[in-house]
């Protein structure tokens, strides 16, 4: 008696579930077990809509970030560029907000393979910060180079050639907005998608995924990437596995331990529940 | 019964209203901006009057009794409890700046604060309100004292203690708030305003102290983690009814009566639509339908 | 007199300033004056912004206060924490006026309060980690809290169990591969009630919302002035 | 010689740490990294603070000081509100703050009934209407589900409009309606909850591989030292409140 109850003591204290939690997700990051996944439709979708895109198409991908949701974001975002890329695509990529610069070079850091043949200003451009959301958003699809005039390494847009390929919203075949809000996808659905039609594609965190599902359901954007399971499917897709499929390891152990400490949380509670019932009786 | 002033010319505004904008439709003269359909503020315009005539009528003494909300009831135990206990009052709404469109959350849980306050001078219990909205810093530190002066303690007021202002920054905010509430071993948690992320971390700091935890916001996305934890929480719109009850003023409780006119209009609407749909009627087109000719 | 100015003209001034924003917003009386109205806007959203900066600094005068209480009644167990503080905040101002001066001595070297170099250094270095670390931390906090809050102590607490599992199989690899099915059954379970559920929610919080504008603008809604007078 | 970026790198590392250890208990180098935490959070945010005064006021009236008091001589009326906000110190004057309050709140509210009427109201009717006979039988369920939690979660928050029962007298129609949308409103919201909160769990884990990623990974010995050392100031703390 006094032994389970002690047991579920020590199974209780939150410190053993941290540390297991902590080695949990770690531990598969240093050696991937690769549980293989299953592609869902919805990120088939994407990759057979960017599939269709023609060489020397434009693309503009809105970077709106902070550092924290790194690890499900930028996965995808390594995925879809390298796509593009091979596709034969041009980028421009812009922040509408101040830390999307730097998520922006953490994510050129990181995906160096994919720049390393690329030219800047012919092949991709980044605009950098543009202050003034929503307006601004407006602004830019009627025009990019009346809203700012330098790029974020403050070369002057007029002479870089990408940019004077495209300078507003029907420019683009596809607009990629990868945000860790919700306000940015109703920004380019309000301001791009509804005057002009230009078809947006949606990358976004596992918890914002049901507030802009409206969006893709009333057909405004092509389709969504969800989180770091997305990210996953993307890099199987594209062939360059990444952060996106050891992270689905980890997020695996770490679900488990977690079910595993609700059921022993279920079974310390109905045999405390039953052993005081029995208590009472006697 | 003879209608008070103050609900006939609300009504009248209605009605004149109502009579302009039929005109015009006919007359297909532009008078209401094509920025959002046109039922939106058609539904204002009623909740608005509405709300009004029932605060008229409250003052003429008629009373609409509301049912139960059991988080708020849970409010004065929690704050005996914790007297009894010896351990403060932890309260706080926020972080932010109330030029926002969050200002009416911020507004329910200042209100909430004010029952909290007011309650902690009629038990004597020790209070800290955390806040991170700086244009509120002067309002918390009046209502705090407000609370503690009218029940007659004002000995226990010390806003250097009982307001601590952290900072406008979330994380920041949020760290310095978990921290406050472990280290003062506060006996009840009372989380009331518009919560982002950090809605579960004081949770879990209250969690490890063992506090009396009530909390509720309207932000939909963290409605969950408040209402699985806390011992009792407010759900959606239920905090602006608690900054109503908190008020303890009759008249200004009338106004949430207009609440449920507003769920009712959506109920019929929806149920209307539905229907409509038999006879090939989109009911969502009109919704939807924008004040715009040519 | 007084109560006049100090009770009724700030609550006239919420009362006009609302009526008028939201009144233009859906009226359209011709092009000038949505014109006038837009260029309006744009200038009180502009005043707001001024007056949250005031705020901001008075808050950070409210910070250092506070620290400096804390040191005076606490003594040594708080004071080298709240130096920090101190400390931490004044470097930053100062670095931030120095990029301030620097933005308008030197336009061409591009520095601004926020881009100031040291001032960056310590918000990419102590800032952004702390910040990522206390967002992050919530994964601890979502673990011990799920282990309390999927008790099953009622049908209704059962049914919340249910959902969360198969969410949890639906979103990992692993349950993938004990049955293929939680994948879709999770995107129905959030495309069709997860969407069901918000949505009262959503409707509720929005007349919530405008039933407390009403009450601020029949200035029944009294308690951000403080004071009862 | 020790750079600058790998002071910093040590730097993060350790708060990111001690900012972690908290979860176990509290202890002195949590309250450290705290402390550091908001001094530079305080910091940063009068830094923007003076940012968004540069660039809204300052910087237009002094490089074009001409169209400045033409068009926005009124920003004169914001820095006086402003600075009125300092009458919180008076203890004659503190009402004065309130004008400057008073304008915020307003234009936060004005933004609120804006946007409210439309996206959480008409936006969500709208979205509800669904046709809930048709030939698609899962299409037909979904519809039926969607509009039954839907109402019944509305009939759940009614506060002063609802039937009541009378006691003794048998529960009447409109009633057992009432309490059964009631019950289908309050369960379809708790599945809600449930999932949201499970999906939540992705999300979180997801950052906290972030953060490894980025800070302790890159400094693993950094981060190991820091750990230790917070084990050490967490044993300490106990042992004294011992």
């Amino acid at each position: 008696m006094s032994g389970r109850i002690s047991l579920g003591r020590v199974l209780e204290s939150r410190e053993l579930l941290y540390t297991l939690l902590l080695l949990s997700v770690i531990l598969p990051l240093l050696h991937p077990i690769g549980i293989p996944i299953e592609i869902s439709v919805r990120t088939r979708d994407v990759y057979n809509y960017v599939e269709k895109l023609k060489p020397g198409c434009h693309v503009y991908i809105e970077v709106y970030y902070e550092v924290a949701a790194r690890g499900e974001l930028e996965p995808n975002l390594i995925a879809l560029t390298k796509h593009l890329f091979d596709k034969g695509c041009r980028i421009v990529y812009g922040s509408l907000s101040a830390f999307g610069v730097v998520a922006f070079s953490l994510f050129r850091a990181s995906a160096a393979d994919l720049f390393a043949d690329k030219v800047y200003g012919r092949d991709y451009v980044y605009l950098g910060y543009i202050a003034g959301g929503e307006a601004a958003t407006a602004s830019l699809a009627k025009s990019i180079k009346g809203t700012i005039s330098v790029d974020n390494y403050g070369n002057r847009l007029e002479d870089l050639p990408l940019m004077k390929e495209v300078d507003k919203a029907t420019d683009f075949d596809l607009v990629v907005i990868v945000s860790s809000g919700t306000d940015v996808f109703a920004y380019y659905v309000r301001q791009w998608h509804t005057p002009y039609g230009v078809p947006l594609l949606f990358v976004a965190l596992s918890v914002i995924g049901p507030s802009i599902e409206p969006f893709v359901g009333a057909k405004q954007a092509i389709g969504m990437l969800v989180g770091q399971r997305a990210a996953a499917e993307y890099e199987v897709l594209v062939g360059r596995l990444g952060l996106g499929m050891a992270s689905m390891d980890a997020q695996s152990t770490s679900h488990m331990l977690i079910l595993a400490f609700i059921v022993i949380g279920n079974v310390v509670y109905w045999s405390k529940r039953l052993s005081s019932r029995r208590g009472g009786a006697r | 019964m003879k209608a008070p002033k103050g609900v006939v010319i609300a009504i009248a505004l209605l009605v004149v209203i109502l009579v302009i904008s039929v005109v015009t439709w006919s007359l297909r003269v532009q008078l209401y901006s094509t920025r959002a359909p046109f039922s939106a503020f058609l539904i204002l315009l009623i909740l608005l009057v509405a709300g009004y005539v029932f605060m008229e009528q409250a003052r003429l003494g008629r009373s609409f009794p509301v049912r139960k909300i059991p988080a708020f009831d849970a409010i004065e135990e929690a704050i005996a409890r914790s007297v009894e206990m010896g351990r403060p009052v932890h309260t706080t709404f926020g972080f932010g700046s109330i030029s926002s469109s969050m200002a009416p959350q911020y507004v329910a849980g200042l209100g909430v604060l004010a029952h909290v306050a007011r309650l902690c001078g009629k038990y004597g219990a020790k209070l800290i309100a955390t806040l991170g909205v700086p244009e509120v810093i002067a309002t918390t530190e009046e209502i705090v004292r407000e609370g503690y002066y009218s029940a007659g303690r004002p000995e226990l007021f010390d806003p250097a203690y009982n307001v601590r202002y952290l900072t406008d920054q979330q994380f920041a905010y949020a760290s310095a708030v978990q921290a406050t509430i472990v280290r003062e071993n506060v006996g009840a948690n009372i989380v009331v305003g518009p919560f982002y992320a950090e809605s579960l971390i004081f949770m879990e700091a209250g969690n490890m102290v063992g506090a009396f935890q009530i909390a509720g916001t309207a932000r939909e996305t963290q409605i969950p983690f408040f209402v699985l934890v806390a011992d009792y929480s407010f759900i959606g719109e239920e905090i602006f009814a608690a900054g109503a009850l908190a008020s303890g003023d009759k008249e200004t409780l009338a106004s949430i009566r207009a609440q449920d006119i507003g769920k009712f209009i959506s109920i019929i609407l929806i149920v209307l639509g539905v229907i409509m749909l038999l006879g090939g009627f989109k009911l969502v087109d009109s919704l939807n339908w924008v004040w715009k000719f040519g | 007199m007084s109560l006049v100015v100090r009770k009724y003209v700030p609550q006239i001034i919420i009362s006009a300033i609302i009526v008028a924003t939201v009144a233009f917003y859906y009226l359209y009386i011709s092009k000038e004056v949505a014109g006038a109205f837009s260029t309006a806007d744009k200038a009180l959203s502009d005043w707001a912004v001024i007056i949250t900066s005031f705020a901001l600094i008075v808050g950070g005068i409210d910070i250092l206060r506070f620290h400096v209480l804390r040191i005076k009644r606490e003594g040594l167990a708080q004071a080298p924490f709240s130096t920090v503080t101190i400390a931490l905040l004044i470097t930053m101002v100062v670095f931030g006026v120095i990029g301030w001066y620097y933005s308008y001595a030197d336009p061409k070297a591009g520095i601004t309060i926020t881009t100031q170099p040291q001032f960056r250094w310590l918000y990419t270095n102590v800032y952004a980690p702390s910040d990522a670390a206390v967002y992050s931390i919530l994964v601890f906090y979502i673990a011990s809290a799920s282990y309390r809050a999927f008790r099953v102590r009622n049908p209704m607490a059962l049914l919340l169990l249910i959902t969360a599992v198969i969410i949890m199989f639906g979103n990992t690899t692993i349950g993938g591969l004990i049955w293929p099915g939680f994948l879709s059954l999770r995107d129905w379970i959030m495309t069709v009630p997860n969407t069901a559920a918000f949505r009262p929610i959503t409707i509720g919080a929005g007349l919530g919302t405008i039933v407390l504008g009403l009450r601020l603008l029949t200035w029944r809604e009294v308690s951000w002035m403080g004071r009862r007078e | 010689m020790i750079s600058w970026e790998v002071l910093g790198a040590w730097i993060s590392a350790a708060l990111v740490v001690w900012i972690y250890s908290f979860a176990y208990r509290d202890n002195a180098l949590y309250k450290l990294a705290e402390h550091i935490f908001l001094g530079t959070a305080a910091g940063y945010s009068i830094a923007l603070a003076l940012d968004s005064l540069n660039r809204v006021l300052i910087r237009p009236a002094v490089t074009t000081p001409g169209t400045f008091w033409a068009t926005s001589w009124h920003y004169v009326i914001p820095v006086v509100l402003g600075l009125l906000m300092f009458a919180k110190y008076s203890r004659r004057y503190y009402w004065l703050a309130r004008y400057a309050v008073a304008v915020n709140l307003a234009v936060g509210t004005g933004l609120a009934l804006r946007a409210v009427p439309v996206a959480n109201i008409v936006r969500q009717i709208t979205a509800t209407i669904l046709p809930l006979w048709g030939s698609d039988p899962v299409k037909v369920v979904n519809n039926w589900l969607m509009v039954l939690i839907t109402v019944g979660g509305l009939t759940y928050f009614l506060f002063t409009i609802f039937p009541r029962r009378v006691e003794g007298a048998p529960p009447s129609p409109t009633y057992q309606v009432y309490r059964a949308l009631y019950y289908i409103g309050i369960y379809g919201m708790m599945v809600g909850f449930g999932a949201l909160f499970a999906n939540t769990i992705m999300t979180r884990v997801g950052f906290l591989i972030s953060i490894y990623l980025i800070y302790l990974q890159p400094q693993v010995w950094a981060s190991i030292v820091a750990a230790i050392l917070a084990a050490i100031a967490i044993v300490l703390g106990a042992l004294r409140k011992r």
